[in-house]
């Protein structure tokens, strides 16, 4: 019954959160993921602060409870595409894209990823690693099941002869489900600022100028490199790490002109991951503000300052030079404190990029009739007193696709559960 | 601070957020120690008055607006520099060659002239006369602007 | 195509091989200018340091007298062409400044409306007359040079008021290599001659003008090709100043775009204006002179 | 089920690379198998994936399995999952048993692969030895009261109670103050959409006093806090009168205070007009300020991102004993200063000196600061101030500002300006110092009632940082708001309606189950000594006729009542001392 059922679209941590509270809670839950599989950006972390847990290892056994509960149906690879009715009472219509695989036969086990012939970068490990045609994004994939790219795939037919289970459907078409739903939580989270914009820095002309979210990847023991931190261009340790806050971000330019939130705190995270894999590295961090609020984090810039040594230079370095024969980047920022001038070498050069609204953002919300903000981001009803209501009745949201109010990881979470209470205030209203 | 804020080129000083990438990517500001636009803001900003105008410091700018093309904010360094320089000038801080150029101007409408030679040749090959007949004009605006009389005064 | 000839103080006065390659090239690709009388200085970075409402109503009388004749602007200068660009887009968009100049303008029968654009010589090439038009005009190619194309701060910086033609370093190389030479990429090439400084700060100038010719020296370049005549001064007779001072020795011919043109097109230079170039030419073009 | 011979599978995982690329695996497979009652054996990349789980139900059905052994990371995240895979493998899952063959072998000895190999066998081993002697648990199931309390009636106090009244659950708010509103009450306006306080905590309090299914009770205290998750016993009391409510879930909304600083400090105290935010607020809102002052200096960070929690502070507290490490780090900070940083104070100066930029545009107002800490869409806040002209200073923790009188009488502030490496001297009217929201004193109190601990900052500690930011490790009590740290109203409002949601799970699903990991008192052999009343933090042994008793809800399993029985007459079910003898003796027994 539509008024007891909820759809959520996005599966990153903060639909993840919503889902289970409203499951647990006795609702139907519909959780639509427009990729292979849920985790989101969460699951591309290598580990989180403070705890130092390895973000996978904290997020799989959430993923596995949404597979695993009664009350929670997954459609991924899928998106929304149509809504009708009011709240209490939606019609909304879910395109399911085909995966050419039958979820329900395939055990996952590889067999066919083994033999397919085509290769082609992982978009999970941000272009880094490389996956087949049919792949699964990532060893904890939920649900456990491979999908078939048709863009890349070239129709060899090898994986249906290879699987076992007979899972493999290259006629598989697309198709559009109703759902009925009396509510709907949107959480598709974010896409970063394309740093190729801001071309004094060279990022994709410079193989050695990498975001933070591809050194994650490299960082991560199930990452392209099995966690061994080493430079795009020639494989070698780097030995001196650069960090470059605000790119993107605080940038009036391209009117992303919010702090992104997160960038200062796990910029400080990695390095001392850095440090604790290299103790030898020299990671400096380049930084306009340094924004390390909130709970525990001042105390843990202290330690990498004091304890690993991290360097901290208040500036924003104007342009990146890459020596063409070495590979190894020349960084120009003024040390704004000193009023000096400089320049150093690097081995390797993080950026930092603006969190942006997703690309598809905008069409989800117009389909939704929802309004964005300036930059783009779901509006909320009132930023003061229902954050996590978007202008429409009974559209809720959470997590970063309502913009950089949420912090962190707990933030999305906090998110996720107070979008199931909203939800649960407007069905059960008594 | 509001001088210079106050003025149609000066208004992004306001904006500066202290980044430093204009310091970083001025071709001079490498050269020297003694110029650096960044810092130049901040002394507007807190109003460094003695400091600034009296000085070399708003002269060092070649203009060449990379500055521009790089701040995140809109605070146009570059910009802002012709609103300190306006400032400078008015105490009387005005380079010999600016001077120079601003009294040519006033005289004659352009800031370099021809000499004799070149005005012969321009007549051999029948070019267009190099002529002063907007001087009258020219004269009358600037008076009313008041450059007449700092180019009078310096 | 017919434009308002904007020709500026420098050119005329120290620069003449410049105007007379101009005169002489672009009616060969339809273009005709015409003189803007009693047109007064752009009101360069030099005034614009003095006094702000003296640049914006200089600026504007030229830029009216343009608009009376209801031709569109060509500049030769950078210095110019940002200086007249920068005015007729503010004042396009700020009325309320707009009056202020005007009541100044009026004073002399003067009104500036903003109907026209400003052009300079790379837009005109390239935007209009179209680059295919050029290529076909070359009749003889320069072959086998290594040139550094010098573009000139004020061609493309600041983008974002750059907008009303698309410019950048690839149109200007493209109309470079339609006269055959190669036009090699060089570091900071977007960066300053240190023009700017001369008669401010004469020394600072030379150091920047140090650096650019270093950069086109590491990427063995031939000759420099300049547009802007400014940057032309600083990189000519900046080397002998550089030499005098530092005492070393660069000896890149500079050479105007236009001239290059010319020489493409099958014209031959006349010997003062060979020798207007104060690092010979000669050696690198003996050929073709 | 007495008592068919003990069949083991142990299921090691590679994690990735994480164990894998340290402990040599599938040796330490091979070994297992050797080990007495290992029936099977086998090896996962990743046993948490869905294929490990698939792969562990699988063999408990082919080989008979009867004990399940899974050697990876810590319980502490995964084994729920693994404890799950078992019931659906029609096995109870107090048959599994875990060995940390991550964190306490991989990841510590990742440069000694062959003794990281050896100890990962050891690890099995014990872990081989106590699965011997697991038995079969059966867990309590808990009625849950659809009633809840929440403690405080600030804005999150209130947001929450509404949010639960409005799904139709009784609330019972309670607030020590009068009237309802809490800190924010004290707010004139609030950032960054600049509306009026009263605008929109007048209409939210209404709403609560409206609500039929709130009760409301100002000047109100707790006394004491009985019971456990589901069946809370909360004795409230009012003005003297004592009042007896029973609830299902506890929400701590209690909030935190702006801190004061110490006589002296900043000439606070010592020159009139130097003040907090939190005054300036209350100035501004009043129109205390008449005369246009020519200068107001602000200073950011006093009291705030100073010091640490030195580890001596929290040296040999244990989490429970709450009430003494509050009370000495709030003494230590008192004069020392608070290491975190608040977060609020950034935008509440911003938003001040807006305020006074618009009464007074020919004032200056300077901003001392460290950082901008102006996150999120807050950063055009920043910037609206700097278009009004308000100066931002930077300063460094070498040279801090200094207050001194100025010759013309008034105060004159010394600041360095670190961004042009300058000194400033700024004769002002007013000096504004922003301080940090730190926690309050009765949340000593609140926290030893409660059986929460406390984290070093001084807040109350939630169950996970990252993962469950508003539970705490008692179940059924939740923190909102600013219990568990510095947050403004928006942040409040969310952390106040997602501790609501977690209370409803509890209360819609009105009943629950529990560990079965609880203490087991032999009454032949206990002699009603009461040492284990006394020592039990969580209140769950009581004397009854001579003889103790665990109330098994409230027992966390902690173990601390069996070791201190001197008649060794307490057993810690599924941690039984044959279970932890055998481990220990496998422990020191070398690999066979």
């Amino acid at each position: 019954m539509a008024e007891k059922s909820v759809l959520v679209v996005g599966g990153g941590i903060s639909g993840i959160q919503a889902s289970l509270d409203l499951a647990t809670r006795g609702y139907k839950v519909y959780l639509v993921e427009k990729s292979p599989s849920i985790g989101g950006r969460m699951a591309q972390l290598d580990k989180t602060f403070p705890t130092m847990d390895c973000s996978m290892c904290i997020l799989a056994p959430k993923m596995i409870d949404c597979s695993h509960h009664h009350n929670v149906q997954l459609l991924t690879y899928s998106e929304v595409k149509g809504i009708k009715g009011s709240p209490g009472s939606f019609v909304v219509t879910v395109l399911r894209k085909p995966r050419y695989v039958d979820e329900t036969k395939c055990t996952g086990c590889g067999t066919c990823a083994d033999h397919c012939p085509v290769e082609v970068p992982n978009e999970f490990d941000e272009q880094l690693g490389m996956r087949k045609a049919i792949y699964m994004p990532f060893p904890q994939a939920v649900p456990r099941a491979v999908t078939i790219d048709k863009v890349n795939c070239i129709d060899c037919g090898l994986c249906q002869k290879m699987c076992q289970s007979g899972a493999v459907d290259l006629k598989m078409e697309a198709k559009e489900v109703e759902l009925n739903v009396g509510a709907i939580i949107v959480s598709i989270g974010f896409d970063l600022f394309d740093p190729t914009q801001i071309p004094t820095y060279g990022y994709g002309r410079y193989k050695n100028v990498v975001t933070a979210l591809e050194l994650e990847r490299l960082l991560c023991a199930s990452g392209p490199t099995g966690g061994h931190l080493i430079r795009p261009s020639d494989g070698k340790i780097p030995r001196k790490i650069a960090f470059i806050q605000c790119v993107g971000s605080r940038d009036r330019r391209f009117g992303t002109t919010y702090c992104s939130s997160i960038c200062c705190k796990y910029s400080v995270k990695d390095a001392v991951l850095i440090k604790e894999h290299e103790p030898s590295t020299t990671v400096s961090i380049y930084y306009i503000d340094l924004r390390a609020f909130g709970k525990g984090f001042q105390e843990f810039v202290n330690r990498a300052k004091s304890e690993y040594g991290v360097r901290f230079i208040r500036s924003s370095p104007g342009e990146i030079k890459e020596d063409p024969a070495t590979k190894s980047l020349t960084v120009w920022y003024e040390d704004t404190v000193a009023g000096r001038i400089e320049n150093q070498e690097f081995d390797l050069v993080v950026l930092c990029p603006a969190l942006v609204p997703r690309t598809d953002a905008k069409e989800l919300a117009k389909v939704l009739g929802a309004s964005v903000d300036a930059y783009g981001f779901f509006k909320a009803a009132n930023i003061l007193t229902n954050p996590v209501d978007t202008t429409v009745p009974g559209i809720f949201a959470c997590g970063y696709c309502l913009g950089p109010k949420t912090g962190d990881i707990p933030d999305s979470i906090m998110q996720g559960s107070a979008t199931a209470a909203r939800v649960a205030e407007v069905l059960e209203r008594v | 601070m509001a001088e210079v804020a106050n003025t149609p080129r000066g208004k992004g000083v306001l904006l500066c957020i202290q980044c430093g990438r204009c310091s970083s990517s001025c071709p001079v500001a490498r050269l020297t120690e003694e110029h650096n636009p960044r810092r130049l803001m901040e002394m507007v900003i807190m109003g460094f008055k003695k400091e600034v105008l009296p000085h070399q410091l708003p002269w060092y700018c070649l203009s060449c607006f990379t500055c521009l093309d790089r701040c995140p904010q809109g605070g146009d360094v570059g910009e802002v520099m012709f609103a300190i320089r306006n400032l400078a000038v008015r105490q009387g801080n005005v380079p010999a060659g600016v001077a120079g150029q601003a009294k040519a101007l006033y005289e004659t409408t352009r800031v370099i002239n021809p000499v004799r030679s070149v005005l012969d040749k321009r007549e051999s090959l029948g070019f267009s006369k190099i002529s002063n007949e907007g001087l009258e004009e020219v004269q009358k605006i600037l008076k009313k602007t008041g450059m007449e009389k700092i180019v009078s005064s310096t | 195509m017919k434009y308002a000839f904007f020709l500026g103080c420098l050119i005329p006065a120290r620069e003449l091989s410049y105007e007379v390659s101009v005169r002489k090239v672009m009616p060969e690709l339809g273009v005709e200018l015409v003189d803007m009388k009693g047109a007064n200085c752009c009101a360069p970075f030099s005034i614009q340091s003095v006094d702000y409402s003296s640049w914006m109503a200089l600026a504007a009388r030229d830029l009216a007298i343009a608009e009376e004749m209801g031709m569109d602007v060509m500049t030769l200068c950078n210095d110019c062409y940002e200086s007249l660009l920068m005015v007729n887009n503010i004042l396009k968009r700020n009325g309320e400044l707009r009056n202020k100049v005007n009541e100044l303008l009026s004073e002399v029968g003067k009104e500036f409306k903003g109907k026209i654009t400003v052009k300079n010589l790379v837009d005109v090439l390239y935007g209009d007359v179209g680059l295919s038009k050029v290529k076909k005009a070359i009749k003889e190619p320069i072959n086998g040079i290594r040139v550094g194309a010098q573009p000139g701060c004020h061609l493309t910086k600041p983008k974002r008021i750059h907008f009303e033609i698309l410019r950048g370093f690839s149109e200007l190389d493209s109309l470079v290599q339609a006269t055959g030479v190669e036009s090699v990429p060089y570091e900071r090439k977007e960066m300053c001659c240190g023009g700017p400084l001369r008669d401010i700060n004469d020394d600072m100038a030379r150091q920047i003008s140090r650096q650019k010719l270093s950069a086109l020296k590491e990427a063995e370049v031939q000759a420099i090709v300049t547009v802007c005549p400014f940057c032309f001064l600083q990189l000519d007779l900046g080397q002998l100043e550089i030499k005098r001072h530092f005492n070393e020795e660069y000896n890149l011919p500079v050479i105007h775009f236009i001239e290059l043109l010319r020489l493409g097109m099958g014209m031959k230079l006349e010997d003062w204006e060979i020798k207007a170039h104060r690092i010979p030419i000669t050696e690198l073009l003996k050929d073709r002179l | 089920m007495e008592e068919e011979e003990p069949r083991i599978g142990v299921f090691i995982c590679h994690c990735g690379v994480n164990i894998g690329g340290v402990v040599n695996v599938p040796q330490v497979v091979k070994y297992a198998k050797t080990l007495p009652n290992v029936a099977y054996s086998e090896d996962n990349i990743y046993t948490c994936s869905e294929a490990g789980l698939a792969s562990i139900k699988e063999a408990v059905k082919k080989h008979k399995l009867n004990r399940v052994i899974v050697a990876s990371c810590t319980p502490r995240t995964h084994e729920p999952l693994f404890r799950s895979a078992c019931r659906e493998a029609g096995l109870n899952h107090y048959l599994f048993e875990m060995a940390n063959i991550r964190e306490q072998c991989s990841w510590v000895h990742a440069h000694q692969q062959e003794k990281a190999t050896k100890k990962a066998k050891d690890l099995v081993r014990m872990a081989a030895a106590r699965a011997t002697w697991l038995r079969p648990q059966e867990e309590p199931e808990l009625e849950i009261k659809d009633s809840s309390l929440v403690i405080g009636g600030g804005i999150a106090g209130m947001t929450a109670a509404l949010t639960l009244a409005d799904q139709g659950f009784q609330v019972y708010l309670v607030e020590k103050e009068p009237e309802l509103g809490g800190n924010v009450r004290r707010l004139h306006l609030l950032y960054p959409t600049m509306q009026e306080t009263r605008a929109f905590l007048e209409p939210t309090i209404e709403a609560v006093k409206a609500n039929k299914h709130i009760e409301t009770l100002t000047s109100t205290t707790l006394s004491d806090v009985k019971g456990y998750v589901g069946n809370f016993k909360v004795t409230l009391d009012r003005k003297g009168e004592k009042k007896d409510i029973e609830v299902g879930t506890i929400i701590v909304a209690c909030g935190a205070m702006s801190y004061t600083p110490p006589k002296g400090l900043y000439q606070y105290g010592v020159f009139p007009n130097i003040v907090t935010q939190l005054e300036m607020d209350e100035l501004l809102r009043n129109g205390k300020i008449q005369k246009p002052p020519e200068r107001v200096v602000m200073i950011q960070c006093v009291g705030a991102r100073k010091g640490e929690i030195r580890a001596v502070d929290l040296a040999g507290f244990p989490k429970s004993d709450t009430a003494r490490l509050l009370a000495k780090i709030l003494k230590a900070k008192k004069e020392e200063g608070w290491p975190y940083c608040s977060k609020i104070c950034c935008m509440n100066a911003i938003k001040n000196a807006i305020l006074v930029k618009d009464k007074f545009p020919e004032t200056d107002v300077t901003i001392l600061y460290g950082d901008v800490r102006v996150y999120k869409e807050y950063e055009d806040f920043y910037s609206l101030a700097r278009e009004k002209q308000v100066r931002f200073v930077k300063h460094i923790e070498e040279v801090p500002p200094e207050i001194a009188e100025s010759p013309d009488g008034r105060m004159s502030v010394m600041a360095y300006d670190a961004l042009s490496g300058r000194e400033m001297h700024l004769p002002c009217d007013w000096v504004v110092l922003s301080t940090p929201l730190i926690p309050h004193k009765e949340e000593v109190i609140l926290a030893r009632m409660l059986k929460i601990p406390i984290s070093s900052d001084g807040f109350l500690m939630e169950a996970h940082v990252k993962l469950r930011p508003v539970d705490t490790q008692m179940d059924g009590i939740f923190l909102a708001g600013a219990a568990s740290g510095p947050k403004d109203v928006p942040e409040s409002i969310i952390s106040a309606k997602a501790a609501a949601a977690r209370a409803a799970i509890l209360m819609a699903n009105k009943k629950m189950s529990t560990e079965a990991l609880t203490s087991v008192v032999d009454e032949d052999e206990c002699f009603g000594c009461g040492l284990c009343e006394e020592i039990c933090s969580y209140g769950a042994h009581y004397l009854e006729e001579g003889k103790s008793h665990t109330i098994a809800a409230l027992c966390r399993g902690c173990g601390a009542c069996a070791a201190e029985c001197p008649r060794r007459a307490i057993t810690m079910q599924h941690f039984t001392d044959d279970q932890v003898l055998a481990q220990i003796k496998a422990g020191l027994t070398e690999e066979v």
